[in-house]
């Protein structure tokens, strides 16, 4: 007999919310959208096209998951889609810009059509096939892909791409689109937009089909549908929305280049979407902004940034495959108990040999990376506010030290931080049986 | 303890670094992390030390500058959001190199961003990318190239190879994108200006850094017959042919545009003694000596990881510096405007900026990976040797550049 | 609102299965040898053999999950030999399977409303709010209520019991309104108490369709089946009434050679 | 012309070995666990920058066999302390804990050698000339990939169908529970069955690296092409995968020697095509530009023919 206690990650079956909750939340996903570009820290030039860049890469994470979350397949190549519908939006702008008279915010729409045309094309080649198969075939179709713009440099525009200008153009309601600002205010219109579309489409017939082949596609050919054909349906519906990512991508950076259909594009939306979580809708919107988050600020503290992805990326796949979205979420039901105080203790308590334990690791990964890759910089370095030098033994120890000393610790706060959940839940599961 | 004594530059240098009021803030962008790190940090490095040595010397109109650096990861996208970043941060000098496709990226933002901002131009140094469109018809006026173009670096190569009587054959191989396209171009049209008996026995694209395996191409090559091979392959795609070719015993010329680019010379080896050739600014036997500042920089950072690679920043910076003296201020558009037509004597000769498409004019070097050299590369016992120097003024080319100047 | 309406016209049809010289193999191995059988409609038919004789297989065949090596199936008088398995669902037929098969991950409610999409009309739809589908949704609540399970509505299926999960999955085979419905043991591995109930369950919701039924339960078979087969070796080597097959010598041999009861 | 298809023939053998020693190992992987190893190029890389950093210190024969055993070991360790605690999320989770570990394992080599290829070059006692074709050398080190390669596709053959260890592998692959009732140490064998399939990266690791660049970009180089082979052959397919290395080495190879385009082609069939035509780019792409994406066309042209593969059997 199965147990009959859930784990948190099985309930993917979210529940959907009664009509005034829904559009309680996006009302309010609007609101925040429409005040961010002006909290202190985002309201300058680079803050607000950080918050442009997590739309897009939002976008983008959102129709991956479409594919990966909902139906269960995972693609090596699905900036194919975003960079297509990319190149189709910078041409429409050129077009513009030499005078055909559309406004410019609504070219992402030729994005949508484009990674829709692709999407239906490849689909029906790759759907044929789920699984690590379909894996490897969107691969190979990404590196086809790939190369074939460096072959087609009249349409690709070879290595320095295609380029147009986002303000040459009729203005739609006296925007010109010159300042961030008033790019950001047309991504996040777009970005709200699709990721309703890409809601309401995880509620129709067909959304529902995908879920059920995600879990079992077998039985579902035995309720009447061809699973191939939900593949395909999901498949070109997630083009379509990389293409719409991609047209934005197009006003905001007003250049596409081969970089966007390549395989290191497909693989960090792999990553936001994973990270976020595949199991919310909510996950892949909080991938998005925090890897690209990362990915602009992270980089200009240590050139080892690459390693700490990767090795928060395991961390998440071994320890919280249900993303942090997942872990955020998990705290729900709790979160009105009074053990929830009990709880945030034991994660305080916790989190003090974390802390510790990470910074060791810290420590010893800059000092390898400093030795390895600029021994030039001489070995001593400031890490933490702390003058050392890595040629000589002590921090390496010290490093370690903090490393077992950390873990050995921290083990002993799993009991605590346990016990706290347990009374947490049992308080829930009282107050549920109350209700 | 003479020992202690190496370090005293360096801390001297150090401490005068150390910004007590920074005030020309110069943005430097490119790859310093990912697998094209390597000529990013070697880059960086170099910009650095010759700033410090402006700012050892007082600095530019009493101003101090910092080079604070921004990692675009090669990636059009990423170098965008980075000077959105150091625009943020005050930067008014954008320094990049790495990529043609990147710099293409910065100078079209660039020209929309001084569009767009009046009084806070900004200004872009291009030290390394080399797609010659950028000064002819995507020339404008913020963007400074101290880089001799690929189409200077053909001419050059041409013209050595239109004085050996020995060449006959020639096979053309590049990588199949603008860049591969456009030496394929310029060499068969040089060639054929400057030696029309030589005969262009096979003109060769292979899609960009995908090919594992080279033998096929030699095989090819070695079929045809030719004596000298000229290619614009970089990176895998460089080393990968010329090994490929030693496996099989193929006896040509190489004559390349990054056949000294870091790490190319560790990776080919002795495959490449007597028959590897580049196209240069400079390289370590160009003059009998070293010259003191590279020597300089060799001694603040050893290791075959930061073989010396960029003289042309030397003349980079000080043209920087003679520039901003000259305008009397630091503000880019009277830089700029200095910059233009600036002339500048250094140990290879002199070096002109070009005003009609901003492009430098310097010496080039044909030179030959050979053994028994003074100074070896990479400390592998190898170094180049020089076959032959082109003048700057014979390295001008026609622009098809229409320069737009601010009023 | 009157689901019954979807169901195809069976009027034209004479037997609602029809099986004719069936052969099915796995390279060199003959599994089904020549099955022949037609099954009324609305008739109850249990298939019964020992282990190994090809129930299992035969079923795979008549549902699609195989194509046939040599042979034909008539489904309602149409030739279906060779259709996937959900060319067959969409001309009423469903099936469910030993080895419990349901959406893991999703709700009871959810399973079920899967199972009653297409039949509904709805295809492959992404212009229908699944929600505001009146019919799919009160015919699933339907479905729920004749399997009992309404209180279980909300739950991830995973995480049901054993016997929940087997009632879910005769959820399943039957919430698309199936003419034809072939379970494959129903009852496996449940308790006595829990078999009896399941046996109203298929008693109940096998009212007024054909049904075929694999059983190892002999009290279930006899209790349910208007006539059994009787499967050896990929043979049929009877057909009859319950009372019929009880006395049939040729039954008792196979039954005590392969020391099964 | 003869010359030219002759050694045109010889060098789409040795890639197509090449191919295959890089396949082997993960074709076993897949085959007895059903794991796809994305991991696998990157392991192959760590086998080239062992046996560079063996050599120096011991010398070249000696670090033939430890770097692979080293690797051996390493995939021994993924398997036992990483991949068996992600097993339970499913086939993607595997994947993508594999995907990571590429992702870390060439930060890793970057940390430890740093950015620039190393000085990889073929030891003195294999480098010479084997024999000579048409005037064309033909290296000795490669002569060792090419029996290394078949040595590797006999060895797995036989370890896989002839021998008891081999059908109790690829029995708990089915059923691991009946394997286990059976008193054998399932867990124990995957543990194995990775460390074999990790040992045979770095072997081929040891000779590729000769013949390609041994960099941390090593992996990312390879990775692509070596995924492409095992879905056209077949995933899990050994036989199939040697087919498919054979197949896209000598296409690959012929397809260079072509320099006719589809614009030729129109030509001689008296279709007029000049610059303004619409996709005059993409006529006037030569068969010969093209040769290195001949696999990837092949993929597509493999999964609308047939989508399981060459020798595929399972539909996975």
């Amino acid at each position: 007999m199965k147990s009959v206690a859930a784990a948190p990650e099985m309930t993917s079956a979210e529940p959907t919310p009664s009509w005034m909750t829904r559009s309680r939340t996006w009302v309010g996903a609007a609101a925040i959208l429409l005040v961010l570009p002006h909290i202190p820290g985002l309201n300058a030039d680079f803050g607000r096209s950080l918050l442009s860049q997590m739309g897009i890469a939002a976008v983008f994470a959102l129709s991956f998951n479409l594919l990966l979350g909902q139906t269960g397949l995972l693609s090596f190549g699905h900036a194919v889609y975003f960079g297509l519908g990319g190149y189709a939006t910078v041409h429409l702008m050129r077009a513009i810009n030499h005078g055909l008279p559309v406004p410019v915010p609504l070219a992402p729409l030729a994005g949508a059509a484009t990674g829709l045309l692709f999407g239906v094309l490849f689909g029906s080649v790759t759907t044929r096939r789920a699984g690590t198969i379909f894996a490897l075939i969107t691969l190979g179709i990404g590196e086809l892909v790939y190369a074939t713009t460096f072959m087609l440099p009249s349409y690709f525009g070879g290595e320095e791409g295609i380029t147009a200008s986002r303000t040459r153009g009729p203005a739609l309601l006296g925007f010109d689109l010159g300042p961030q600002l008033q790019v950001y205010y047309v991504v996040a219109l777009w970005a709200i937009i699709a990721a309703a579309l890409m809601y309401a489409f995880t509620r129709t017939p067909v959304g529902r089909m995908c879920n059920a082949v995600r879990d079992n596609p077998e039985r579902v050919e035995f309720v009447g549908y061809n699973t191939q054909r939900v593949r395909f349906v999901a498949f070109s519906a997630a083009g379509l929305f990389a293409g719409l990512a991609g047209g934005l991508h197009a006003i905001n950076y007003e250049i596409v280049a081969a970089d966007s259909v390549s395989a290191l594009r497909s693989g960090t939306v792999l990553l936001m979407t994973y990270i976020g979580g595949v199991g919310r809708f909510i996950g892949p919107v909080i991938g998005a902004a925090v890897l690209t988050w990362l990915q602009a600020s992270l980089s200009g503290y240590t050139s080892a940034w690459l390693f700490y992805l990767g090795l928060f990326f395991m961390a998440i796949i071994v320890f919280a495959p249900a993303g942090l979205a997942g872990l955020i979420l998990m705290h729900r039901p709790i979160i009105r108990m009074p053990a929830f105080w009990r709880v945030l203790r034991a994660y305080a308590i916790a989190f003090a040999p974390a802390l510790v334990m990470t910074i060791g690791a810290i420590v010893i990964i800059e000092m390898s990376y400093r030795l390895s890759t600029q021994p030039e910089l001489g070995t001593r370095m400031r890490l933490f506010w702390t003058d050392i030098d890595a040629a000589t033994p002590w921090p390496w120890l010290a490093a370690v030290v903090m490393i077992v000393s950390g873990f050995v610790v921290f083990r002993k706060t799993w009991p605590i931080v346990a016990q706290a959940w347990q009374q947490a839940t049992t308080e829930a599961s009282v107050a549920a049986g109350a209700r | 303890m003479h020992s202690i004594f190496r370090y005293v530059p360096v801390v001297v240098a150090l401490l005068i670094a150390a910004p007590a009021a920074a005030d020309v803030k110069i943005a430097f962008i490119d790859p310093l992390s990912g697998g094209a790190a390597t000529t990013g940090i070697l880059a960086q490095k170099t910009h650095q030390f010759y700033i410090d040595a402006i700012n050892a010397a007082g600095g530019i109109n009493g101003e101090k500058i910092e080079l604070i650096s921004f990692d675009n990861k090669v990636n059009p996208q990423e170098s965008l959001i980075q000077l959105k970043k150091a625009l943020d941060e005050g930067a008014r000098y954008v320094v990049q190199g790495n990529g043609s496709s990147i710099a293409h990226a910065i100078t079209d933002a660039v020209l929309k961003y001084n569009e767009r901002n009046p009084g806070k131009e900004v200004v872009f140094l291009n030290y390394a990318a080399v797609d010659p469109a950028l000064t002819n018809e995507k020339c404008n006026f913020w963007h400074f190239r101290f880089d001799a173009d690929a189409d200077m670096k053909m001419a050059a190569m041409t013209d050595v190879i239109a004085k050996d009587s020995k060449v006959k054959k020639v096979y053309l191989i590049n990588q199949d994108y603008s860049f591969g396209k456009a030496v394929a171009v310029a060499a068969t049209k040089m060639l054929a200006e400057k030696r029309p008996d030589i005969k262009i026995v096979g003109d060769e694209l292979h899609p960009l850094q995908k090919v594992q395996d080279f033998s096929p191409y030699v095989a090819k090559i070695k079929a045809s017959g030719a004596d000298t091979v000229i290619t614009g392959n970089w990176s895998n795609d460089m080393v990968l042919l010329v090994k490929a070719g030693k496996d099989a015993g193929l006896k040509v010329k190489w004559e390349t545009f990054y056949g000294g680019s870091p790490g190319t010379v560790t990776a080919i080896g002795e495959a490449g003694v007597d028959t590897l050739k580049q196209v240069t600014e400079w390289h370590k036997n160009a003059t009998p000596d070293l010259d003191p500042t590279v020597a300089a920089f060799m001694k603040r950072y050893p290791g075959k990881e930061n073989e010396y690679a960029y003289y042309r920043a030397k003349a980079m910076w000080d043209m920087f510096a003679a520039a901003a003296k000259k305008a009397g201020s630091n503000d880019p558009v009277k830089v700029a405007k200095a910059l233009e037509g600036m002339k500048m004597p250094t140990p290879v000769g002199e070096v002109e900026m070009r005003a009609d498409n901003h492009q430098l004019l310097q010496p080039l070097y044909v030179s030959t990976l050979s053994k028994n050299t003074k100074y070896d590369v990479e400390d592998s016992g190898l170094g180049w040797k020089s076959d032959a120097k082109v003048d700057a003024k014979a390295t001008a080319l026609p622009t098809t550049c229409k320069m737009q100047r601010p009023t | 609102m009157n689901a019954m309406a979807k169901i195809p016209d069976i009027e034209a049809a004479p037997t609602a299965l029809e099986l004719c010289d069936l052969h099915k193999s796995f390279g060199p191995t003959p599994i089904i040898r020549g099955v022949s059988l037609g099954i009324a409609r609305g008739e109850r038919h249990a298939m019964i053999g020992p282990n190994g004789a090809g129930k299992s297989t035969l079923f795979n065949l008549i549902s699609g999950r195989f194509a046939p090596t040599a042979g034909s199936i008539r489904l309602n008088g149409e030739q279906v030999s060779g259709f996937p398995p959900y060319q067959l669902n969409r001309r009423g037929l469903a099936r469910s399977f030993q080895v419990t098969n349901i959406f893991p991950r999703l709700s009871v409610f959810e399973n079920i409303r899967c199972s009653v999409l297409w039949s509904l009309g709805y295809r492959y739809s992404f212009w229908h709010r699944v929600d505001s589908l009146r019919d799919a949704n009160a015919q699933a609540e339907r479905t729920l209520e004749q399997i009992r399970m309404t209180a279980r509505r909300d739950v991830p299926a995973g995480v049901l019991t054993y016997a929940e999960q087997r009632a879910l999955e005769i959820g399943i085979t039957i919430a698309g309104n199936a003419n034809v419905i072939l379970l494959d043991e129903p009852t496996a591995g449940m308790s006595r108490r829990e078999a009896a109930n399941a046996v109203e369950l298929i008693r109940a919701v096998s009212q007024g369709r054909t049904l075929v039924i694999v059983e190892h339960d002999m009290g279930v078979v006899f209790d349910l089946a208007d006539r059994i087969s009787v499967l050896v070796y990929g043979e049929i080597i009877a057909t009859d009434t319950p009372e019929k097959i009880r006395g049939n010598k040729a039954v008792q041999a196979a039954y005590l050679d392969s020391a099964h009861a | 012309m003869l010359e030219l298809a002759t050694v045109s023939l010889l060098n789409g053998i040795v890639y197509g070995l090449l191919l295959f020693m890089l396949t082997s190992g993960l074709t076993l992987i897949f085959s007895m666990m059903g794991v796809l190893n994305f991991a696998h190029a990157s392991v192959f890389m760590v086998g080239a920058y062992l046996s560079y950093q063996f050599a120096r210190w011991v010398g070249f024969w000696p670090a033939l066999v430890i770097a692979p055993l080293a690797c051996g070991l390493i995939g021994a360790a993924i398997e036992r302390y990483g991949l068996r605690h992600v097993h339970k999320s499913g086939h993607v989770a595997e994947i993508l804990f594999t995907f990571g570990l590429a992702y870390l394992i060439e930060e890793l080599v970057t940390m430890i050698w740093g950015r620039n290829a190393v000085a990889n070059s073929v030891p003195a006692v294999i480098d010479f000339p084997l024999f000579s074709l048409f005037g064309s050398s033909f290296p000795a080190y490669k002569g060792l990939m090419m029996a290394i390669s078949i040595a590797m596709f006999v060895f797995l053959y036989v370890a896989l169908k002839r021998t008891r260890i081999g059908l109790v592998i690829q029995a708990a692959l089915t059923h691991p529970q009946m394997v286990g009732a059976l008193g054998h140490d399932v867990p124990g064998i995957f543990v194995l069955v990775f460390a074999v399939g990790s040992a045979l990266a770095g072997l081929a690791g040891v000779i590729g690296g000769f013949m390609l660049l041994t960099q941390p970009t090593l992996a990312n180089a390879i990775g692509p092409i070596v995924f492409v082979v095992v879905v056209i052959g077949g995933l899990g397919s050994l036989g199939g995968a040697l087919i498919a290395s054979m197949l896209i080495g000598i296409l690959q190879t012929f397809a260079v020697a072509i320099d006719y385009s589809l614009l030729d082609a129109l030509r001689a069939a008296g279709i007029a095509v000049t610059r303004a035509s619409p996709l005059y780019d993409f006529y006037s792409i030569k068969v010969a530009t093209a040769a290195p994406i001949v696999p990837y066309v092949l993929l597509v042209l493999m999964l609308i023919v047939r989508p399981r593969g060459l020798m595929g059997k399972r539909d996975v």
